[in-house]
């Protein structure tokens, strides 16, 4: 199984289609034994589609998978891990009301005679991977209680309780601090020298050209090309992903602001952020850069009357407002575009359309009724706007991609002519080409004279789209830069805990 | 903990009920069918405590099983459990209460049956009986259909809730006398009306659709019976129909009056009420109280009514 | 094998799955009897079906908010008995008024507990589901209520009336569907109702006040409920205390055939009327046929299941669940 | 406030608060009925409860799966009606008072076969369980009146009546068998793999499904454990009557769910255990009995229960305030 030549698994002409779309077609895929492989594309290109094949939870169509030269047939996932075939997934599939020892073994629990639970074993055996992957918490706390980051530590320890011949890391670190990337690049090494195939999914070019060997790339379903690591650079996989190459520069626009728009003196939500104050300025983008949990998205749902705050003013446009509910911010000139898209930002089963004028429908009437060309009108001006490539407004959102469901919601918020637009993770999974697309609409957005607020976990989007960040660590603001004095050292340093008295 | 206060506070306006228990009283429990599912009962359990209230030496504990079997026999397991020295049950199934009824009968606690009989293995069990004779209710039905139909005829029959004692017993009772007395009628159809007014009343509508020919109609109780005069009128199909009922409502002694329904059994709540209360002072009393106490239920029809009060019910 | 399959082409009958066991089961009862498709019989039948399908018209506009009202049934059988007792107290020009206010505050209560402190509608509606019936039964003692005057009041026309040769409840029931079908399609109440019941975090983030959406879908079933009992007890001239018992299930077992996700966020007004007229008809078409009446239950289980399936089997592309 | 958050009987209590709920009805009652508090009357609380509780336990179960099931009452009555009427074939008569055990054996296994019924098709058809059983509901009502002819069955031997008489020590057959119940369906809960799983399965079924768990058949398997309890339930409630009525056990499906809730399971699935189910069911057994000896008029009775079963949701979402930290939704 370890003759380097073999591959671990590999992958030829799958074929997958679903009613009305060739999801994947013809992609050929190898990942040998001890090579961490890149797999990268676009929201869409069929990565998941091709994951799922993998994982056993979706049947190829055409095509062969072969591990270690033998073709098998895997119908379930549970196949696939008997395969040596294990996928940990981007969204946490964890049981929270169980036990992470349980959620480690979930499906496999150890057994006893009468069915029963082999408890000792079970735990004992959890203990010893939480160990190895350096996780400060014991295999019997309830799951519920851990953070986000140490559940997905739960979720890596899943695919250490078999041999795996390959492992599949599918976005591994959208919720994970620097340091336990760290942690997890260490394991991924690890099981890396151990002769397991990696397969590692990401849109962090950082990340993939720090740890992969091998990169390849899909676009619209289809096999673009594989590319050796050290042999080519981040504009080459970018063009190969879309087809063009990428902006990658530091905002750089002409600063002409106007008045202040909204004002924020000494915000205080008690364990959530404190004393926090600020100020946007209209044609002005301010970026809040901080770690998952510092406190930003809180004040963002403060602005927009979703959180009582204990203390401290909001004033618009110079006047002190009171905002209690969405309806206040709204009234207020205030937007919010939320962090969780598919959550917070769009009803899925409603069309495009109506998702778009949800905030003002009771206004875009004509009599009692609602003006189906008031509607129309707007849909198509933010559309075109916007480039949201939709075929028709009756399209339910829910069957989008992400980066046009992202359009979807920022029109909804622009057609209501805010003063303030917060736009929080504007381009989490999105991806790379909508992700520019996007940052270009933020930037013309202040240039027509909104104050826009954006609130990001990527440093190059901040730096890419603010004319001054605020860096926020557990929920205070620890230092303001302007683009022009910023530099990514002392922006980390901030966003860490870390005084400085000077800008480096 | 406002729910408490509220438990509390409805409950202080029964304890009055119970008053404080002298040495030479006798304590009486009844566990009713349902009450609230038409006011037969809810006049039977009126009357009843006013009767248990003009007697001073009676003390009552009225509990009612809302129709339900299981909440009867627990009841009954509770009634025992508070010593009670007498037991009235109207029985919500005949056959399904007796294993309770004989337990009441072991720990030495007297049982009286009221209104609907307990089945013939529970007989033995039981102090005696008190309330109608459904069967003789349904015969009475027949018997006036036979007459006013001259002994021809096509008729259908709305039953009360299925399962049901009384409905099943009024139901025998009727089929049998018919088929005996006149075999010129013939029974079309049979459909429950749950003693459900409305239910009824569509039930109705739909045997119009379905016969051309209905001239005659026996409903369980005559709240049924005036759904199935409603739809009837509504139908423009009332005149020359024959419309015999049970357990004569208020409802249909006016119609009655008005000449549109023929007949029904008069049957008293407050006698029924009176006689069980009677029956289990009697047998407490140690009097030599036969099986099976009936009380009247005569037949009412149009010709003999003023003879009758209007049912309160 | 037929239907393991449903892409292409196929949906678009599978959709209409209630409406298709609608044209079964109608062509299948006019061949068992003549007098099914009668202009009588069906007259006989919209007529019949009116006070259900006023309360199923309430209770879809309440589960497309994303919920569930258990309680239409006591709460029609309190509606009921209030009108009725009130009518012969202080004339039904006073009593329909004074009962449409009390059962609205009935639906108030659900609608503060459902929509403003968020509780389970499952178990507040079942809650009062019982409380509402303690209620009816401590308000009347327990005896039936009647109207003595029967013929005199003007009362009748609700239930017993008739407009250019088609009963009033038929017109109110169809004139209600209309509204309410209106106003949920074309009206930003009922976008908003759609939003709430499709993703209640969304619509707040939209600026929708959920609380107040929610609170109005209860207070719009306690108005049907109470229209519903106008016609009930126009009907009757009468009501026993449990007159509505149980029909909350048929209301809802109406709802469901109308293909409205309990999940809320949709469903329609207008399939729900051919949700509660199918099931009329399969109890009518029953009894025409001379079955005894429980086989309704039987057929009624059947349909149910299946016209759904069809409906999920629809949505998801494929016959049989995927899951293992 | 310190002390209440560190003393353990404290902090049980506030994750159960419907134990601290049977505390308080159940002092309450004590004081204030002569009877109540008596051996005799705690044995009639465990019997009364054991019929409700005995669904109950299963519909914990299927609850935790996130499913729920609202056949029970009439697979309850489907199952008493057999049991009472095999005993009385023909060809059992010769077998004395054992013709009581292919009569029980058959009830049991109909309850099982409406369960499996129930959840072949929600595993095959992926419709909600809701509806699934909705219509089941009505269905299997429908069997009973097509299998009893709208009678009621009896049984002729009072052997079968008197085996609810019987005593085992101080407790009533009836409290004994509920009560080994309660402890294996708490075994299985919490001790076996399929118990986890059951978790798992309503938790995160999506996660269940990658873990290889085979949630269709792990369902199903709960879908007869709940026909199974029913069935038992029913032959119990059965032995009481030495009959079986067409109309057993309607609303039982509203009050087994009542107590399951008020015993802190989730409709939502995932969270739930048999010591709040017990509670559950307990509640609403002393309440019952409670009011009865007190003669708490029936028409108040709704009233109060019904306001209960809010008031204790209210309460539950107070105690457990839900973890959005604050954010007005």
């Amino acid at each position: 199984m370890n003759d380097p030549r073999e591959p671990a698994l590999r992958l030829q002409g799958i074929v997958k289609t679903f009613p009305g779309v060739r999801a994947l077609d013809g992609v050929d895929f190898e990942v040998m034994p001890g090579e961490v492989h890149a797999l990268l594309g676009e929201n869409g290109a069929g990565k998941s589609t091709l994951m799922k094949v993998l994982a056993g939870m979706y049947q190829p169509d055409e095509g062969q998978i072969i591990i270690a030269g033998q073709p098998v047939r895997m119908t379930t996932p549970i196949e696939a891990k008997a395969q040596g075939v294990v996928l940990i997934h981007q969204e946490l599939s964890l049981v929270p009301e169980m036990s992470a020892a349980e959620n480690i073994y979930l499906g496999e629990l150890p057994r006893r005679s009468l069915g029963r639970v082999d408890w000792k074993t079970l735990e004992e055996r959890s203990n010893a991977i939480l160990t190895r992957l350096k996780c400060k918490f014991r295999a019997e706390v309830t799951v519920a209680h851990l953070s986000i980051a140490n559940q997905q530590m739960v979720e890596i320890a899943r695919a250490l309780t078999v041999d795996a011949r390959v492992v599949v890391f599918d976005e591994p670190t959208a919720s994970l601090t620097d340091a336990e990337k760290v942690v997890l690049f260490d394991i991924i090494n690890d099981l890396k020298a151990q002769g397991v195939g990696i397969v590692y999914i990401s849109h962090r070019m950082d990340e993939i050209f720090t740890l992969s060997d091998r990169i390849t790339v899909l676009r619209d379903g289809a096999y673009r090309g594989t590319l050796t690591t050290a042999e080519t650079n981040e504009d080459e996989v970018t063009r190969l992903m879309i087809g063009r190459s990428l902006d990658l520069s530091r905002n750089e626009a002409p600063r002409d602001f106007g008045k202040t728009m909204l004002e924020v003196q000494k915000l205080t939500c008690p364990g959530l952020f404190e004393d926090v104050s600020f100020s946007v300025r209209a044609g002005e983008v301010v970026g809040f850069y901080g770690l998952v949990g510092a406190g930003r998205t809180e004040i963002a749902e403060t602005l927009f009357g979703l959180r009582v705050p204990d203390s401290g003013e909001i004033r618009i446009d110079g006047e002190p407002v009171a905002i209690s509910s969405p309806r206040d911010a709204i009234a207020h000139g205030i937007s919010l575009v939320p962090e969780n898209r598919k959550e917070q930002g769009l009803v899925l089963q409603m069309t495009c359309r109506d998702n778009m004028t949800l905030p003002q429908v009771q206004n875009l009437t004509t009599g009692p009724f609602v003006s189906q060309s008031a509607e129309l009108a707007i849909f198509d001006q933010y559309r075109d706007k916007l480039a949201i490539k939709t075929p028709s407004w009756r399209q339910s959102a829910g069957v989008l991609s992400g980066g046009n469901q992202q359009k979807i919601v920022i029109g909804k918020w622009l057609s209501m002519q805010p003063r303030v637009l917060i736009v929080d993770e504007p381009t989490r999974g999105i991806d790379v080409g909508s992700k520019s697309e996007i940052h270009q609409l933020l930037r013309d957005l202040a240039a027509q004279g909104y104050a826009v607020i954006v609130i990001s976990s990527e440093m190059p989007e901040v730096l890419r789209v603010s004319d001054r960040i605020v860096a926020m660590y557990h929920g205070r603001i620890m230092r303001e830069f302007t683009i022009d004095e910023v530099t990514e050292d002392s922006l980390v340093q901030a966003i860490s805990g870390i005084k400085t008295t000077e800008a480096a | 903990m406002t729910k408490t206060m509220k438990l509390l506070l409805a409950s202080c306006g029964t304890f009055a009920l119970v008053g404080a228990a002298a040495a030479d009283t006798v304590r009486i429990g009844i566990t009713q069918n349902n009450v609230g599912i038409d006011s037969y009962q809810t006049t039977y359990e009126q009357a009843f405590i006013a009767a248990a209230e003009a007697n001073p030496d009676v003390e009552v504990i009225v509990l009612d099983a809302g129709g339900d079997v299981a909440r009867q026999i627990s009841q009954m397991q509770d009634l025992i459990q508070q010593r009670v020295d007498a037991i009235i049950i109207w029985p919500t199934d005949g056959q399904a209460l007796v294993p309770a009824v004989r337990n009441a009968h072991r720990e030495g606690i007297p049982v009286v049956v009221t209104n609907s009989n307990i089945a013939e293995a529970g007989m033995e069990f039981i102090a005696a009986f008190s309330g109608p004779n459904n069967i003789q209710q349904g015969i009475y039905s027949a018997e006036m259909m036979c007459d006013a139909l001259g002994g021809e005829g096509q008729i259908v029959q709305i039953t009360g809730m299925p399962g049901y004692t009384t409905a099943i017993e009024r139901q025998r009772g009727f089929d049998e006398r018919l088929a005996e007395l006149c075999p010129g009628v013939t029974q079309l159809d049979i459909q429950p009306g749950d003693w459900n007014r409305e239910r009824a009343q569509r039930t109705m509508e739909t045997l119009l659709t379905r016969f051309d020919q209905i001239d005659g109609v026996y409903s369980g109780d005559d709240n049924m019976g005036v759904g199935a005069l409603n739809a009837a009128l509504a139908a423009g199909r009332a005149e020359g129909m024959v419309f015999i009922g049970a357990t004569n409502f208020a409802v249909g002694y006016d119609a009655m009056g008005r000449g549109e329904y023929w007949g029904s059994v008069y049957q008293s709540p407050v006698d029924d009420a009176r006689a069980a209360l009677q029956t289990a002072l009697d047998v407490l009393a140690g009097e030599d109280v036969p099986k099976l106490n009936y009380f009247d239920t005569p037949k009412i029809t149009q010709e003999n009514m003023h003879e009758f009060d209007r049912p309160v019910f | 094998m037929l239907m393991t399959r449903l892409k292409a082409g196929g949906p678009a009958i599978a959709k209409q799955g209630i409406l298709v066991a609608f044209i079964v089961f109608m062509i299948a009862f006019s061949l068992m009897s003549d007098r099914f498709l009668s202009a009588d019989n069906i007259m006989s039948v919209f007529r019949q079906s009116a006070i259900i399908g006023v309360m199923a018209i309430g209770a879809t506009i309440v589960v497309i908010g994303g919920n569930l009202d258990l309680s239409v049934g006591s709460m029609l059988s309190f509606a009921t008995v209030l009108v009725v007792d009130l009518h012969d107290k202080i004339g039904p020009e006073l009593a329909i008024p004074v009962m449409v206010l009390a059962t609205l505050c009935l639906g108030a209560i659900n609608g503060f507990l459902i929509g403003i402190l968020r509780l389970n509608s499952l178990i507040v509606t079942l809650g009062m589901l019982s409380a509402i019936q303690g209620l009816v039964l401590i308000y009347s003692g327990g005896q039936n209520v009647d109207i003595v005057d029967q013929r005199g009041t003007w009362f009748a026309i609700f239930g017993r009336g008739a407009v250019f040769g088609i009963a009033t409840p038929i017109i109110i029931f169809g004139t209600l569907a209309l509204i309410f079908h209106i106003i949920m399609t074309t009206m930003p109440f009922g976008r908003r109702v759609h939003a709430v019941g499709g993703n209640p975090t969304a619509s707040v983030f939209s600026g929708i006040p959920r609380s107040r959406v929610v609170f109005m879908t209860y207070l719009i079933s306690a108005l049907c409920v109470a229209i519903a009992a106008i016609i009930l007890g126009s009907r009757v001239m009468g009501s026993q205390n449990n007159v509505g018992q149980g029909y909350e299930l048929q209301v809802l077992a109406a709802v469901i055939l109308g293909g409205t996700s309990l999940l809320g966020g949709s469903g329609s007004i207008l399939r729900t009327v051919l949700g509660v007229l199918m099931l009329a008809f399969i109890q009518n078409g029953l009894i025409l046929m001379g079955q005894p009446y429980y086989t309704q239950w039987l057929v009624t289980w059947v349909v149910i299941i299946v016209a759904v399936w069809l409906d999920v089997a629809a949505k998801r592309g494929r016959l049989f669940s995927p899951i293992a | 406030m310190a002390y209440f958050y560190q003393n353990p009987a404290l902090r049980w209590l506030m994750r159960n608060p419907i134990w601290g709920f049977v505390l308080i009805v159940f002092i309450f009652f004590s004081l204030a009925s002569d009877h109540f508090f008596d051996a005799r009357n705690f044995q009639n609380i465990l019997v009364q409860t054991s019929t409700i509780g005995l669904i109950a336990l299963g519909m914990t179960l299927v609850m935790i799966n996130g499913n729920i099931d609202l056949s029970v009452g009439a697979t309850l009555a489907l199952a008493a009606a057999f049991a009472v009427d095999v005993q009385s074939w023909a060809m059992f008569t010769t077998w004395g008072n054992w013709q009581i055990l292919p009569a029980v054996c058959l009830a049991l296994l109909v309850g099982i076969a409406m369960g499996a019924i129930n959840g072949f098709i929600v595993w095959k058809t992926g419709v909600d369980a809701f509806i699934v059983t909705l219509g089941a509901m009505l269905g299997i009502r429908g069997l009973v009146f097509v299998y009893t002819g709208e009678q009621s069955f009896y049984a002729m031997n009072f052997a079968y009546s008197d085996f609810s008489a019987l005593s085992v020590g101080p407790l009533p057959v009836l409290a004994v068998i509920f009560l080994l119940c309660v402890l294996a369906v708490h075994w299985l809960l919490s001790r076996t793999v399929h118990g986890r799983n059951t978790y798992a399965v309503g938790g995160n079924r999506e996660a269940a499904v990658n873990a290889g768990i085979r949630v269709g058949p792990h369902m199903m398997i709960n879908f007869m454990i709940i026909g199974f309890l029913a069935a038992l339930s029913g032959v119990l409630l059965s032995t009481q009557m030495g009959a079986a009525t067409p109309n057993l056990g309607r609303d039982y499906e509203l009050w087994v769910i009542t107590a399951v809730v008020l015993g802190g399971t989730k409709l939502t699935g995932g969270k739930g255990d048999i010591i709040g189910t017990l509670g559950g069911v307990l509640a609403i057994g002393i309440l019952r009995n409670g009011m009865n000896l007190m003669q708490v008029p029936a028409f108040y009775v709704y009233v109060i229960l019904g306001s209960i079963l809010i008031a204790v949701l209210f309460l539950d979402k107070r105690f457990n305030a839900s973890t959005d930290g604050g954010l007005r939704l």
